[in-house]
């Protein structure tokens, strides 16, 4: 059964070939959603297949799939601890180990879901077929991201995924809006690939290899040589990882380059929910954990990824609390909840880390289907401002966005709870210096997190309906294809984190043993794992936090029950908060100008070229750049390079022509000429000899 | 003077016609490059030309073999020829033109 | 008187060289500064002469008398020729000075003084007594000049005297092709 | 093993044929679309014929395959010398091919003197191949220079408003550039036989064999070597073209027809490279080791400046010419990473670039059929007007941009991996070259398919026809191909890479590059 | 009187072409003078099957000699295969030259058998030149060639350009013969021999004896020879001359009469002054890279097709005395291809100008060729091959010769000189392809009306020159082999 791993992708991309070439223009939307949904929800099924395959054979060992050799480059001499050329062979294949398998399966079962959702979503747009041709691509690169046996191949996908975010955020590409988003968030993320691509390379150099299997022993292999003092005054370890990390934060949205995830909700609701929620945005947590092995010898490292989650969590988190738009909440919340886990991968609670991948997968898409559904409802509504009273309009709807919040909050039983919970307890019992700064920092994030989150049930579906009356009628529930997703995640919201009851409750904390092959320490120093704590602190810990939670929860329906007007006088009350959170901190603008003030006076040159490059943000700051350094170097080819050519042109041009005023046409002269000729000669030559 | 000089001036030799052959060429090397008349230049040529002939018979005394002499006959016929050329030509520039100035003929330039 | 005499005796060449050296000398000038053609063609005359007397006195009788006849006798006489055939008073008399004069001057004098200057360095100490026999005489027996010359010339320079029938040939063409009036 | 078929100068056969054809065309037709159609088939056929190279060649043979020698000038040993190794393979292929869609796209963009185009063009395509064939010195550098005229006239003929200017600007810096490289073949030429002036040469027979030099080549003098080097340098950097040559390339493709810039970027600036790996390195090893920090320091300026200048560019062909500066740079780098990926990379990504950017010309050329244009400002909103043009032109973009599973990804990735061997700081600086590349390919694809439909005359924009779809699909292919499994190609080029390593190798090290580069 | 016994009646014969060029000339002079005349197609006609009798009669007399050298009329003439070479490619340009000749000589139909005439003469003066091997006889001939060209430049006696070419040509020619006389009779003076073997023993002891007349002698020759073959700075005459004269006369001065000037410096540099080639290397490294420079930055400008080639023509002169810088085996024989290449490429080039120009319209100009390439298209493929190979590039024989010559200068250590070598020809395209960019890629600007009243004969001699030279050019420049043994066999018997 596990040999059809390889089925698995390519049932969706059967599935891209069908949609995109084979059914004509004019195919209808059954069809394609049959396609779509059917390719996907076969994949899924295998995939459940396999797994139950996987986990049923008795001490499940990693099950490598090599499928074919994809570049083989011939040898490269090693620096450092193997010696000598080493022929290079780059493979293409499929891993199936504990940490992809939980991938696997949250990948496929929220994918296939969403689908069905799209399918409703969509309805009637003009690009129904392109939009899931590209579902169907995402589904395929992000299964090859976090199936790939090796970096290369997880590198194909990781930018397969950015591609098809760039695509499906510029869905909609005849709004301007869309577009810029679009390539916003691919070229941010080509920022990030730039440093994972340098991390490869230092790899590649040093093993000659980028197979997962391979590499970790030969880590655990040269052990300390890694150590060794390498480039930028980092160790090797060091380099690798903090370019590594660089990429996850690229790809996952965290500081410094978190700024595109909020524009990529111009993109539709359900893409948000897969890819901007679930799936995509967690590969930079995936990358960090697939990479534990040298993390773990990069201490330092590891603990700027924590300080980094850390930080992002808390300040996304501030942010979400004045958002208006919806999506938006949702969108600072997920960068916040990416936080989260990179707070645990970097305190070494790896398996907590992917716990709360997995639980956030279900919540955070669940509350974004839901959103849509509002959104949908409301034909296209998304101001928190213009909605309330929907309880009773859209019971279904309401219920599961509850369930969603719940979970989010941290509430028990919901999912959230026990994901957070180990987080928190791994700062609390972290070797790590500060760590308690992180705790609290993880403590007060969870209290903000729930409030933000009920501030905006309570803004949508409390209080009475602020939206224009028009629009009051055509409101409806969502055909059922959209309301199954809603349940089936609903469930997976509540249920998920069961998975993973701690000990300290009875429960044997499944989830992070079934990981424990894949995040086994090293030899050497380990930092702290979860359990280190009493059973005492560690209930306590969950008390604290639970309440922390509930407070926050009551005081965002008390202020927002009846609408907006008691939170804008507690604005108000903090003027300068509330516009550093409004502003975000602007943090936009503070990049526009570290990146302009390089050469202020000169971006309005620069502005000449584009009207493109008179925009905010980093991407258009840096293309500011760009475009003016293109702009000089196209003065240097003109006047320069070419410059110095037609010189010497124009200088051979006036030889060419006092040459010819030489030419005077009397004989005269020429005779003198040749006189004075045969003379020089004869000079010349006295004076020579 | 000293006497040496006296005797160097006193027994004329190779050299004295030398000096002197070399004297007509430069001054018919003038005549070529100054004068404009094409007359006066054919003239000029064949003063060169005389110079040259003198070279050659102050040689082949010297060295005491004809050489020298027999060259200069045939310079004395090209001489002749190449007057008679140039005169041809003069003749065609002078219907052309009515004159035998060079510098009237300047149209081919630059 | 006898002084004289003897000084004639011993100098008479040097004397005579002098006198044609200046002669042709005033000559060449003559050529180069005259206004007229005719004038010049007439100091071109002189000039002819007195390099036949020096050639004399190079024991080349037979090129001297050469030089008589073609250059004074042909090559003259085609000058005056082609200056009464262009209708004298036709052709106005160039003006000698112009743009060009001084440095046409100037390049002359260095050109003179620069080879002189070279020259001398070798021809100071050069042997001058050369020997008058060998140019008359011809396979050990003296012959006299011309006949020398002329075996050396078909013996040993056929070939050339060959060619410079064509070139004469040529010339003629030349004369005719170019003079013949249409 | 196929002695039957060596018996066929199939090479010969390959690289004459155009030639025959263009005789023919000159002198037997003339009926347009006969003409037309009769160039084509003599291209397809060539084409063909070249096919069967890829299944004969074998890599573990010999270095050198398919030869045929005939006596040529035997008085100075020049002789008549063809065999591909590898690497010639691969452009020989990509030759015959985009010299094939180049016939088709100039279909019904060159309706006038069709007679004189297609003999040019025909006649380029015999001296591209010689190119690549020749194992002689002089027999290349006389394919070498043949190749100018008929570029010249394709340019100077069918171009655009300042083609003069262009053709004589490219005709020229050309010319300058090989014929100091042939004073550099000449001092090699006596080095190998009697010798010449300063140096006592290695006493040889009289010969310009290109393996003969391949031989003698590490025993040369370094100084010797280091004129050489010069002199080649400048033949082949102008062609390339690196940094500070490059000026030429932009005005000789933007005013070239589709089909002169789709040859010009597809196969002629590959000659350059082609000339570092083929000569420079095997024939001048202690030369090109001293000057290694030189090279790769060009090779990443031109990465970043020829992206920069992409950047600023308003006109889609000179966007995409800069952007052949830029890619060209990462060729260099890998050839002179002087390692096997770097190496291999460099050569693979020759071949990518011919792809992509012959298809990127070819599309342009698609546009400025139907528009007369190739402003960028002159479009927008194409994608909803022709859907299939934009899904091939995109897909070829990210080609370009080096996304995986497509072509360009493979060839950056390993020329990186070699360069990054060689020393991590230059391969940084290169990989920003590829952030910089997505950013102009997304913002011309941007601004010209996205956004609303902005001029009212693209409304009415026909989508790809047949034809079209006939000439781009193969090169779409092709992509995927060497982007998923270029595992074939990598085997052709193992045994050419791993000659010239070794002898890199071989090369007494004096200062070993790495040093030299700071690490 | 009994027949000078130093010459044998041998030696006669064995200057058979020669004198059968010269009788040939005296017998159209005589037909000329009877009667009415000859018509110009007649006396093509004649002077062209003498000038194949004479080719044919060369070959006989080369295999008559064989291999080893002969010495005739007691050393005065050498038949070597150096001599043999430069004479075949003599006949074979003056053929080509009286083929051009059938267009653009209806003015002066009555003198065609005086124009053959001398043309034959001047063939023959410059066979013997070629072979000459003391200075005398070399002299002679020279005079006697240039003096025939003379003439001929200045043949058109009704043309204001004609007789002004005429006239430069005369008087800068007199001028220059003065003082390559005035040189030879130093020469003379300071080593008392005029031949060519003698001088090249006695040159070497008189510097020895630090004589300074013998070098004098030896530049004031040079400068004669140099104004001859069209170097700078003794250029002065060439781009008027070669304008105002008649355009195959032009082809002749460019081709014929400059190589066998070319061949006889080469003859004198190398063989008579070769022991002192120390001395005069450097001076002609200069005069060399002068000439390449001067010829090819004067054309940049020019827009008259003759004179650009007349400076073309200079730049060439350079190129060619490369090979004499070179001083080496490898230098002559590639001088010596180059000159056969040079000759079809230049005499190619001047006749298809001669084709153009019909009547009064001169088709000099580079405009007046504005979109030929459609109209005459055989005569502009032609035209692009010249040019082509003036600019060396393959597959053309100018593109072979450049590369020996070149080869030669590296070998022989002056690279500087080839480094200006090929750069000046690079820069030559410039100009060359100007011509090309009218043919093909200039419409015709006006409905030039020549073509209407005139239409081009559909064949004619000149074309079928045109042809033969183009065929040449290619030959050379695909199959070199032949012409290269032929010219490294006439250097081995040279030696």
């Amino acid at each position: 059964m596990r040999g059809l791993l390889w089925l698995v992708p390519v049932l969706p991309l059967l599935g891209v070939l069908a949609n995109g070439l084979l059914v004509g223009r004019r195919a209808s939307e059954k069809t394609v959603a049959w396609i779509a949904c059917g390719s996907s929800g076969a994949a899924a099924l295998l995939a459940l297949g396999v797994i139950a395959d996987y986990l049923r054979s008795l001490s499940p060992r990693p099950f490598d799939l090599h499928l074919w050799e994809w570049m083989s480059p011939g040898a490269l001499p090693m620096s450092g601890a193997m010696r000598g050329a080493a022929k290079l062979s780059i493979g293409f294949g499929l891993l199936l180990d504990p940490l992809s398998v939980v991938m696997l399966f949250v990948v496929t079962f929220v994918g296939f879901w969403i689908h069905l959702y799209s399918v409703g979503y969509m309805a009637g747009e003009p690009g129904f077929r392109r939009y899931f041709t590209y579902l169907n691509l995402f589904l395929v690169a992000m299964l090859v991201l976090v199936l790939g046996d090796g970096y290369a191949s997880m590198f194909l996908g990781w930018e397969g995924v950015g591609l098809c975010s760039y695509l499906l955020i510029g869905f909609y590409f005849d709004r301007e809006s869309a577009a810029d988003a679009g390539r916003k968030a691919l070229i941010v993320n080509r920022i990030g690939d730039f440093a994972l691509l340098a991390g490869l390379f230092a790899l590649v150099g040093r093993f000659g290899t980028l197979q997962f299997s391979e590499l970790s022993s030969l880590i655990a292999a040269s052990g300390d040589a890694l150590r060794s003092p390498y480039g930028l005054g980092l160790s090797f370890a060091g380099f690798v990882t903090l370019c590594l990390f660089l990429g996850a934060t690229g790809k996952s949205a965290q500081i410094p380059l978190y700024v595109w995830l909020p524009d990529a909700m111009a993109g539709p609701t359900p893409v948000s929910a897969l890819i901007h929620a679930a799936t995509m945005v967690t590969a930079g947590v995936y990358l960090v954990v697939r990479s534990n092995a040298i993390f773990q010898l990069a201490p330092g490292i590891s603990a700027l990824v924590a300080w980094v989650g850390a930080v992002t969590a808390l300040v996304a988190a501030g942010f979400a609390l004045v958002q208006t738009d919806l999506k938006k909440v949702l969108a600072y919340s997920t960068i916040s909840q990416l936080g989260y886990m990179f707070l645990a991968a970097g305190l070494g609670a790896y398996a907590a880390a992917i716990f709360h991948l997995a639980t956030h997968a279900f919540f955070k898409a669940l509350l974004f289907l839901a959103a849509g559904a509002v959104i949908h409802a409301l034909g296209g509504e998304q101001d928190l401002r213009r909605m309330g009273g929907l309880w009773s309009r859209l019971p279904r709807t309401a219920r599961a966005f509850g369930i969603g919040a719940l979970a989010i909050a941290g509430i028990v039983p919901f999912a959230g709870f026990w994901s957070k919970d180990a987080i928190l307890s791994a700062a609390a019992a972290s070797g790590t210096s500060g760590h308690w700064v992180l705790y609290a920092a993880g403590l007060l994030t969870a209290g903000l997190t729930a409030f933000y989150m009920f501030r905006a049930f309570a803004l949508a579906f409390l209080g009475s309906y602020r939206g224009d009356p028009k629009s009051e009628h055509p409101l409806h529930e969502a055909p059922w294809t959209m309301a199954l997703p809603l349940f089936i995640l609903a469930v997976g919201a509540v249920a998920a984190g069961w998975l993973g009851i701690p000990e300290s409750l009875g429960g044997e904390n499944r989830f992070g043993r079934f990981l424990e092959p894949v995040v086994a320490q090293l030899s050497g120093k380990a930092p702290a794992e979860l359990g280190e704590l009493s059973q005492a602190a560690e209930i306590g810990g969950m008390v604290l936090a639970l309440g922390v939670a509930t407070l926050a929860i009551l005081m965002a329906l008390r202020l927002y029950r009846l609408g907006s007007e008691r939170g804008a006088a507690l604005a108000e009350r903090f003027p300068w908060l509330y516009a550093l959170l409004v502003h975000k901190a602007w943090v936009d603008e503070i990049y526009d100008a570290t990146i302009v003030r390089g050469a202020w006076g000169l971006s309005r040159l620069a502005a000449k070229f584009d009207a493109q490059a008179i925009d905010r943000g980093l991407v258009e700051g840096a293309g500011r750049l760009a475009v003016f350094g293109s702009w000089v170097s196209g003065l240097f080819d003109r006047h320069v390079i070419d410059g110095l050519v037609n010189l010497s042109a124009w200088l051979l041009d006036r030889f060419s022509r006092s040459l010819r005023r030489v030419q005077t046409g009397a004989v005269s002269n020429y005779a003198f000429a040749l006189a004075l000729s045969a003379f020089v000669l004869v000079c010349l030559y006295a004076v020579w000899r | 003077m000293k006497p040496s000089d006296l005797a160097s001036v006193w027994n004329v030799g190779t050299e004295h016609y030398l000096a002197l052959s070399l004297m007509l060429f430069g001054i018919g090397l003038f005549g070529v490059i100054n004068r404009r008349n094409l007359i006066t230049i054919l003239m000029s040529i064949e003063l060169m030309l005389n110079a040259v002939n003198l070279n050659l018979v102050a040689f082949s005394y010297q060295r005491g073999d004809l050489l020298g002499q027999v060259f200069t006959m045939f310079t004395i016929t090209v001489a002749a020829g190449e007057a008679a050329v140039g005169l041809g030509i003069l003749l065609a520039m002078f219907r052309l033109r009515q004159t035998t100035r060079v510098d009237a003929a300047q149209e081919l330039e630059g | 008187m006898s002084f004289l005499a003897g000084f004639l005796q011993e100098n008479g060449a040097a004397i005579l060289f002098y006198l044609f050296a200046g002669l042709s000398l005033a000559g060449a000038v003559g050529v180069v500064t005259w206004k007229s053609p005719m004038n010049g063609a007439l100091s071109l005359l002189v000039t002819f002469l007195a390099v036949a007397a020096l050639f004399l006195l190079r024991h080349a009788g037979f090129v001297g008398i050469v030089q008589i006849f073609v250059y004074g006798g042909g090559i003259m006489v085609l000058f005056l020729f082609v200056i009464m055939l262009v209708n004298l008073n036709r052709i106005e008399a160039s003006e000698r000075v112009w743009r060009q004069t001084p440095w046409a001057l100037l390049l002359s004098l260095l050109f003179v003084g620069v080879v002189g200057v070279i020259a001398r360095a070798n021809w100071a100490g050069v042997s001058t007594a050369g020997s008058a026999e060998r140019l008359r005489t011809f396979g050990g027996e003296v012959v006299g000049n011309p006949q020398a010359l002329g075996q050396e010339l078909f013996r040993h320079y056929l070939l050339p005297f060959e060619i410079a029938s064509l070139f004469l040939l040529v010339a003629m063409i030349g004369a005719v092709v170019l003079g013949r009036r249409e | 093993m196929f002695d039957g078929v060596h018996e066929v100068p199939i090479l010969s056969l390959i690289c004459f044929l155009p030639l025959a054809g263009a005789l023919v065309v000159m002198f037997a037709l003339r009926d347009p679309a006969t003409i037309r159609r009769f160039a084509f088939g003599v291209a397809l056929i060539d084409f063909l014929l070249s096919l069967p190279l890829w299944f004969m060649f074998d890599p573990q043979g010999p270095l050198f395959q398919f030869k045929e020698g005939l006596d040529w000038i035997p008085s100075i040993g020049v002789r008549y010398e063809m065999g591909i190794d590898g690497i010639a393979l691969l452009l020989v292929l990509l030759t015959t091919l985009l010299g094939t869609l180049a016939f088709l796209s100039s279909w019904s963009a060159i309706r006038e003197r069709e007679k004189e185009y297609y003999t040019f063009l025909l006649l380029l395509q015999t001296g591209m191949l010689g190119v690549f064939c020749a194992l002689d010195f002089f027999l290349f550098y006389v394919f070498w220079e043949v190749m100018l005229v008929p570029m010249y006239f394709l340019i100077g003929i069918w171009g655009g408003p300042r083609r003069l200017y262009a053709s004589i600007k490219f005709f020229l810096y050309t010319l300058v550039g090989s014929v100091l490289m042939l004073l550099g073949i000449l001092a090699l030429y006596f080095w190998n036989g009697r010798g010449l002036f300063g140096w006592t040469g290695a006493g040889n027979p009289l010969s310009f064999s290109i393996e003969q030099f391949h031989r003698i080549g590490p025993s040369i003098p370094a100084d010797l070597q280091f004129w050489i080097f010069l002199a080649f340098f400048v033949g082949f950097a102008i062609k390339v073209p690196m940094f500070p040559f490059h000026t030429w390339l932009p005005d000789a493709h933007v005013e070239a027809p589709t089909a002169g810039s789709v040859i010009l970027a597809g196969v002629l600036l590959k000659m350059g490279t082609y000339g570092f790996v083929r000569f420079s390195l095997p024939i001048l090893p202690e030369a090109t080791r001293r000057l290694v920090p030189w090279m790769v320091g060009l090779s990443v300026v031109a990465i970043l400046y020829g992206a920069l200048c992409a950047m600023a560019q308003r006109d889609m062909k000179k966007l995409v010419a800069y952007s052949s500066v830029s890619h060209l740079g990462f060729v260099t780098l890998g050839i002179f990473a002087l390692n096997g990926p770097g190496l291999s990379g460099g050569v693979l990504q020759m071949i990518n670039h011919g792809l992509s950017t012959g298809a990127l010309f070819l599309l342009v050329g698609v546009l400025y059929e139907r528009r007369h244009t190739r402003q960028i400002a002159d479009f927008g909103g194409l994608s909803a007007v022709m859907p299939r043009y934009a899904t091939i032109f995109l897909i070829v973009t990210l080609a370009s941009i080096g996304v995986p599973t497509l072509n360009g990804f493979v060839g950056e990735f390993t020329i990186l991996i070699g360069a990054f061997s060689r020393s991590w700081l230059w391969a940084i600086a290169a990989t920003l070259g590829i952030v910089l590349g997505a950013a102009y390919m997304l913002w011309m694809f941007q601004r010209v398919f996205f956004g609303p439909v902005s001029h009212e005359e693209n409304r009415k924009l026909p989508d790809l026809s047949g034809r079209e779809l006939v000439y781009l699909l193969p090169i779409v292919a092709l992509c995927f191909w060497i982007g998923l499994y270029p595992k074939p190609f990598f085997r052709i080029l193992e045994k050419p890479v791993a000659f010239l390593v070794e002898n890199a190798e071989r090369a007494a090290t004096v200062a070993t590059p790495d040093a030299a580069l700071g690490r | 009187m009994p027949f000078p016994s130093a010459i044998s009646l041998r030696d006669v014969a064995l200057i058979g072409p020669e004198l059968l060029l010269g009788a040939a000339g005296m017998l159209l002079l005589v037909a000329g003078a009877i009667g009415k005349g000859l018509s110009q197609k007649d006396a093509a006609r004649v002077a062209g099957f003498s000038l194949a009798l004479g080719a044919a009669v060369l070959f006989e007399v080369r295999s008559v000699v064989g291999r080893v050298p002969a010495r005739l009329f007691g050393g005065s003439l050498a038949l070597d295969g150096y001599s043999f070479f430069w004479q075949l490619l003599a006949l074979a340009s003056v053929g080509l030259v009286v083929l051009m000749s059938s267009r653009g000589l209806e003015s002066i139909a009555s003198r065609a058998s005086e124009y053959f005439a001398l043309l034959l003469i001047a063939t023959s003066a410059l066979m013997l030149m070629v072979a000459a091997l003391d200075l005398l006889t070399l002299w002679i001939a020279l005079e006697t060639m240039a003096l025939s060209s003379y003439i001929l430049a200045g043949i058109f006696t009704r043309e204001r350009r004609s007789n002004e070419a005429a006239i430069k040509y005369f008087v800068l020619g007199a001028l220059s013969s003065a003082i390559l006389l005035y040189g030879i009779s130093l020469l003379y003076g300071a080593t008392g021999t005029l031949d060519l073997e003698a001088l090249a023993q006695a040159m070497p002891a008189a510097l020895a004896q630090g004589s300074r007349i013998a070098p004098l002698g030896g530049l004031l020759v040079a400068a004669g020879l140099l104004f001859k073959i069209a170097a700078a700075p003794f250029h002065f005459w060439v781009p008027d001359v070669y304008v105002g004269a008649p355009t195959p006369i032009t082809a002749f001065l460019a081709s014929a009469s400059k190589l066998a000037s070319f061949a006889v410096l080469g003859r004198v540099f190398l063989l008579a002054f070769g022991g002192v080639r120390v001395e005069w290397q450097p001076v002609i490294a200069g005069i060399a890279v002068l000439s390449m420079f001067w010829g090819n930055v004067g054309a940049l400008t020019q827009s008259n097709v003759k004179r650009l080639l007349a400076y073309s023509s200079i730049a060439h002169a350079g190129y060619l005395l490369i090979g004499v810088l070179a001083a080496s085996e490898t230098g002559l024989w590639a001088a010596m291809f180059y000159a056969a290449a040079y000759a079809f490429m230049t005499i190619g080039a001047f006749s298809v100008v001669a084709l153009w120009s019909r009547g009064q319209y001169a088709a000099e100009s580079c405009s007046d060729y504005a979109g030929l390439g459609r109209r005459s298209p055989y005569l502009s493929a032609s035209m692009l091959i010249f040019l082509i190979g003036l600019t060396g590039i393959p597959p053309t024989g100018g593109f072979f010769g450049k590369v020996f010559l070149f080869a030669a200068a590296v070998e022989a250590g002056w690279t500087g000189v080839a480094v200006v070598g090929v750069l000046t020809s690079a820069l030559s395209l410039y100009f060359y392809f100007r011509i090309v960019v009218f043919l093909y890629f200039t419409p015709a600007a006006e409905p030039a009306m020549h073509w209407e009243t005139s239409p081009p004969p559909a064949i004619s001699a000149a074309s079928i020159g045109v042809g033969l030279c183009a065929a040449l050019t290619l030959a050379l420049g695909i199959f070199p082999g032949p012409l290269i043994d032929l010219v490294k066999q006439s250097l081995l018997a040279m030696r």
